[in-house]
């Protein structure tokens, strides 16, 4: 597949259909992969690659390269429906891109694979369903299924919402059950025993603002939480309070528009499960106001800037779960 | 905290109302002399829509022990929508803050029109009381707040 | 030589917690840790590195500077601090003792920041070296010998317990009482200890990194380098890295109003923040690439000319671990030495 | 002062002039009725209204005046449209002094000065004017070169046609950006009047103004033929400790809070051009 998108790359730039590429590039230890822009074969052929740890969403770059003229990006397809959701903002030009869709079978998790142990890593090949792993310690090997990235247990599809051309087969979406699996083992939870997870969790944080940077829905210019005459804006969060205002009021900002991409977590130094809060709003509102996907395409409005006169009353949720 | 004369909690309550119907039928029950309690602190908005979950949630950390949103019935909002985007979004809201372990009666939405003095009365008395008896708000309170 | 048998680490840190509160790095997660305040039970953890590092002590992230009372329009000010009390930190690598020393040249020069100097007064540092260094560590290009971590008191790790010595006076004041904890031993092991730790750097990918291309004086070589601008395409322009260097240490200071006072406290900024430079007139660095440059110019050659040469990093490898597109100052000195080499 | 650098003091506002439109010049005093602290010429302090924030001022004042300290500010942002709303009585607070004076018991005594100020940047030169017409003696020739955008922009006119134009020794030229009704003095901006006067090579150079009007009076007076080690400026960063430490106005390897606010030309040819 790697050598399938170098070709196609390096001939859309060739032909002139575009002046820059967005891909990933090749790192020091072989699972430290960068998002990067290529202008030229040369760059292509020595630095692109594409495998199991190219879990970067690039879908937020092209707000700002797509700006600079039209440029190639490969999609997962999970990127896919981050990009569809832009479009359907106007955040991104659909004539200033070209996008080419690509399938993946998950992304592995190096924090996961450190988390066995492994340490003093050197390189990391695939080997079937397994990877290979060389450390200055020796070698390991790890199931695949073992170390992928959690946001992709639980695929919510393999179908690319919006692409140019496709490479290789198109995937279909898979069930979400499992997906939700998390959220119902809170919902199923007292309130005290909920406090007493998000607490623990949320008192991580270290406000670096990661989650928010890299989620393809914040695209403010301007974010609240840096404006000072918003009232709350906050640099570190000198109090517990301020650990539950940013991180509520993020993901209530791109409730309705979240894709469930997954890199608010993925990128979390903390590990903070920021996708708990993020799919807590999705499920509340396909119970609610019936099944809505976020990137899925243009048309649909998002739930939060529409309603029905039958709507339920916000004294639903007194009836619901454990209290 | 603060207490009564006999130690008895009383809670801080913040009723956010829209200017149109609930801050008229707040002015109803006033002039009707009916009795609401006086630790209900109202906030008028230009539309129940004007809240967003910022205000509730520094409503919290600046002391409120429980926030209670009044607006137009659905249907009746002056600005024909308004109210139906707050209810989707307090729904939402309050779902959140349920799922983050803070007790779920200390939100509220009620629909309370200009003509509704009564009902205004009865529902600031009955949201009072139920604080009164959840206690002071601990989960989402901004210890640098406190007294 | 002392030595600390691993069954007795329970009691060496009870014995410890008696004069103050000592903390110890815990696993949170597997192979994820950080510290904790040491109570009887509290398991040490057998990772190599915290993920936040160990400046917190010294420098935390939030720390309140000075109160306000308004009364009348006359402004009260108040000091928000305590009597500072003794604290112990266990099992602070060598790259964490490192960067000690080069937040004291921040926070120790004229005029002395105090806040930070009664923490550095009160807190005692034992340190530990490294037996499993991960491909993540390069502190051997900046000097530092992961196998005499320094500190106030410095334990070399074996497999059945520690070799114990005192680095400074306070180290050895700290050790006199506790004598009945340790067994006497020839030192070879060590020796060996040390050896071993050494050779696995050797081994490390990036042991062969080298620093020669920075330092003092060079900012006209480096400041306008074509580099930066596909080095900072990727950054998000979050302080992940910032937040997780031992070294980092701008701070922003900001009001708090409560209702009854207010307070003025600082927190960690990061230079790569969008507004970090923001004023009512304008942004002096417009683009991350300005922001991202600003920060590994710091490092690599504003300090060291500011401090006779010393770089502003100890290679502790925490922003090649965290940082969200796994850009870092490795990559960073790598692209722009190898640059050099072309022209 | 408190060795407590970031602690501050409070101050009373004792008098608050208007100047210009957005610029007020703010007369500090401690309770007890004295000056804060020393300063010297080009120095900075910092103020804070509680709850809103910090910022760093000029000293406006020249230490000379041993009664009080004036800051003037101009209203540009958060803090300065509090600092604007401030009435006589009301307390701020202020720590300092801070930063690297203009040198003006080394390299500028005995010297003839050209002051070239802009707008809100006669500020800080206002302290080195006043320490030199205290000190007329010890100086040479003084020219102020002045301009602003219209008449009414011109801070501390009353001053400049009271006190200034009528020390011996002290020449002092006004220019406005575009004719105004009741000014029939010079038209055009600074860096082209200073092109126009074509001062005396002999003559030591402060500037302050506008980084625009810094950039281009510079490179009129490099034309002229004066060199950069004549020249004399003072910047303006996002400052928060005000000690070099937060990290803010780093540039190169220098700190706009500790090692400036003023630097000689040469010296900021020396960093990276960031600002």
């Amino acid at each position: 597949m790697q050598e399938m998108m170098k070709k196609r790359a390096m001939e859309l730039l060739a032909d002139g259909t575009v002046t820059r590429v967005i891909g990933w590039r090749r790192g020091e230890f072989s699972y430290d992969i960068s998002p990067a822009v290529f202008e030229d074969a040369a760059q292509i052929e020595r630095d692109f690659v594409w495998d199991a740890f190219c879990g970067a969403n690039v879908s937020k770059y092209l707000i700002r390269e797509s700006a600079k003229g039209r440029v190639l990006a490969f999609l997962k397809p999970c990127d896919a429906f981050s990009m569809n959701q832009l479009l359907a903002e106007h955040r991104v030009k659909r004539e200033n891109v070209y996008l080419i869709g690509i399938p993946c079978a998950g992304k592995a998790d190096i924090d996961r694979i450190k988390a066995r142990g492994i340490d003093g890593v050197t390189g990391i090949e695939e080997d079937g369903e397994a990877f290979v792993v060389h450390t200055i310690y020796g070698d390991e090997r790890v199931g695949r299924a073992d170390v992928l990235a959690e946001r992709c247990l639980v695929c919510k599809s393999k179908r690319h919402p919006v692409y140019d051309e496709l490479l290789g087969e198109e995937g279909e979406d898979l069930p979400d059950d499992a997906r939700f699996a998390g959220v119902e083992k809170l919902e199923a939870m007292t309130a005290e025993e909920r406090f007493a997870f998000w607490r623990g969790e949320l008192s991580k944080c270290i406000r670096c603002n990661a989650c928010r940077n890299v989620c393809p829905a914040c695209t403010c210019e301007n974010c609240v939480f840096d404006n000072p005459d918003s009232g709350i804006s906050q640099k570190a969060a000198a109090d517990p309070f301020e650990e539950n205002m940013y991180h509520i009021i993020r993901a209530f900002h791109v409730a309705g528009r979240c894709t469930d991409c997954g890199e608010c977590s993925r990128v979390c130094p903390e590990h903070i499960p920021l996708h708990l809060l993020n799919r807590k709003f999705i499920k509340d509102i396909d119970e609610l106001y019936g099944t809505y996907r976020a990137g899925e395409d243009d048309e649909t409005k998002n739930p939060l800037t529409s309603f029905t006169e039958g709507d339920a009353e916000p004294a639903v949720v007194r009836k619901r779960g454990r209290a | 905290m603060q207490v009564n004369e006999t130690g008895a909690f009383v809670p801080t309550v913040v009723a956010f109302c829209c200017n149109w119907c609930s801050y008229a039928g707040a002015d109803l029950s006033g002039t009707n002399r009916l009795q609401y309690p006086s630790n209900i602190k109202i906030i008028r908005v230009p539309c129940s829509c004007r809240v967003n979950p910022m205000f509730i949630l520094r409503a919290f950390q600046r002391g409120a022990d429980g926030v209670i949103l009044c607006g137009c019935h659905p249907g009746d909002c002056h600005y024909t929508t308004g109210n139906y985007y707050t209810r989707r979004r307090m729904t939402l809201l309050f779902s959140m803050l349920d799922y983050l372990g803070i007790e779920r009666e200390r939100t509220r939405v009620e629909w309370v029109s200009a003509a509704e003095g009564q009902k205004f009365a009865e529902t600031m008395k009955s949201f009072a009381a139920e604080i009164a008896a959840l206690g002071p708000n601990r989960r989402l309170e901004d210890l640098r707040c406190r007294k | 030589m002392l030595f600390l048998k691993s069954a007795d680490l329970e009691r060496f840190l009870a014995a410890a917690s008696e004069t103050r509160t000592v903390y110890v790095p815990v696993d949170v997660e597997p192979k994820k840790s950080a510290y904790r305040k040491w109570t009887p039970g509290t398991a040490v953890s057998k990772g190599l590195k915290t993920t936040r590092s160990a400046k917190d002590f010294f420098f935390p992230q939030t720390e309140d500077l000075v109160g306000f009372r308004i009364e009348n329009k006359k402004i009260q000010i108040l000091d928000p601090r305590g009597e500072e009390e003794d604290f112990a930190v266990f099992g602070v690598r060598a790259c964490d003792a490192r960067s000690f020393g080069i937040l004291d040249k921040v926070f120790l020069s004229e005029p002395v920041d105090t806040y930070y100097e009664n923490r550095r007064a009160h807190g005692l540092i034992l340190t530990m070296t490294c037996r499993r260094p991960a491909e993540t560590c390069f502190c051997t290009a900046f000097g530092i010998d992961p196998a005499s971590p320094g500190g106030d008191v410095a334990f070399t790790e074996t497999a059945d317990g520690w070799y114990v010595e005192a680095v400074t006076e306070r180290g050895r004041d700290f050790l006199a009482p506790l004598g009945d904890l340790f067994e006497d031993r020839d030192g070879s092991g060590a020796e060996a200890a040390k050896e071993e730790t050494r050779a696995i750097m050797k081994r490390l990918p990036l042991a062969d990194l080298q620093t020669d291309a920075f330092g003092g004086g060079k900012t006209k070589e480096f400041f306008d380098r074509p580099e930066w601008a596909s080095l900072s395409e990727a950054c998000i322009g979050c302080g992940t890295c910032t937040f997780v260097c031992p070294t980092c240490q701008c701070y922003d200071i900001r009001d708090y109003d409560t209702g009854h006072g207010v307070k003025r406290f600082r927190c960690w900024d990061s230079c790569m923040y969008s507004d970090f430079t923001k004023m009512a007139g304008g942004n002096p660095r417009l683009t991350q690439k300005e922001r991202f440059r600003q920060r590994f110019m710091h490092k690599l050659v504003y300090f060291p000319e500011n401090n006779g040469g010393e770089f502003g990093c100890v290679g502790c490898g925490r922003c090649l671990a965290s940082c969200p597109i796994h850009m870092n100052i490795v990559k960073v000195m790598k692209t722009l030495s190898e640059g050099q080499d072309e022209s | 002062m408190n060795p407590e650098t970031l602690i501050p003091h409070p101050v009373v506002v004792e008098d608050v002039r208007i100047d210009t439109p957005d610029v007020k010049t703010f007369r500090i005093l401690t309770r007890e009725g004295d000056k804060p602290f020393d300063h010297l010429p080009g120095q900075c302090a910092m103020i804070s209204v509680p709850g809103v924030g910090e910022g760093m001022f000029s000293i406006t004042s020249s230490p000379t005046n041993r009664a009080y300290m004036e800051f003037s500010i101009k209203k540009c942002g958060h803090l300065t449209s509090w600092l604007h709303a401030l009435e006589p009585g009301m307390e701020v607070t202020v720590r300092g002094p801070y930063g690297r004076p203009f040198p003006v018991e080394e390299d500028l005594l005995g010297r003839d000065l050209l002051f070239i100020a802009g707008g809100i940047g006669l500020a800080p030169l206002r302290s080195v004017i006043n320490y030199v017409r205290d000190n007329r003696e010890r100086y040479g020739d003084v020219e102020i070169i002045y301009g602003a955008r219209s008449k009414d922009d011109l801070v501390d006119y009353r001053e400049i046609l009271e006190e200034w134009q009528t020390t011996p020794g002290v020449r002092v030229h006004l220019t406005i950006d575009r004719e105004q009704v009741g000014w029939d003095g010079h038209v055009g901006f600074v860096p082209n009047y200073v092109k126009e006067l074509n001062p005396d090579l002999k003559k030591t150079v402060l500037v302050c103004g506008p980084p625009i009007m810094i950039k281009f009076t510079v490179q009129g007076l490099t034309e002229l033929g004066f060199a950069p080690e004549q020249i004399w400026t003072t910047m303006e960063l996002r400052m928060k400790c005000g000690v070099g430490k937060c990290g803010r106005c780093n540039i190169g390897a220098k700190y706009v809070c500790k090692d400036g606010p003023v630097f000689r030309y040469d010296e900021l040819g020396e960093l990276p051009d960031e600002y």
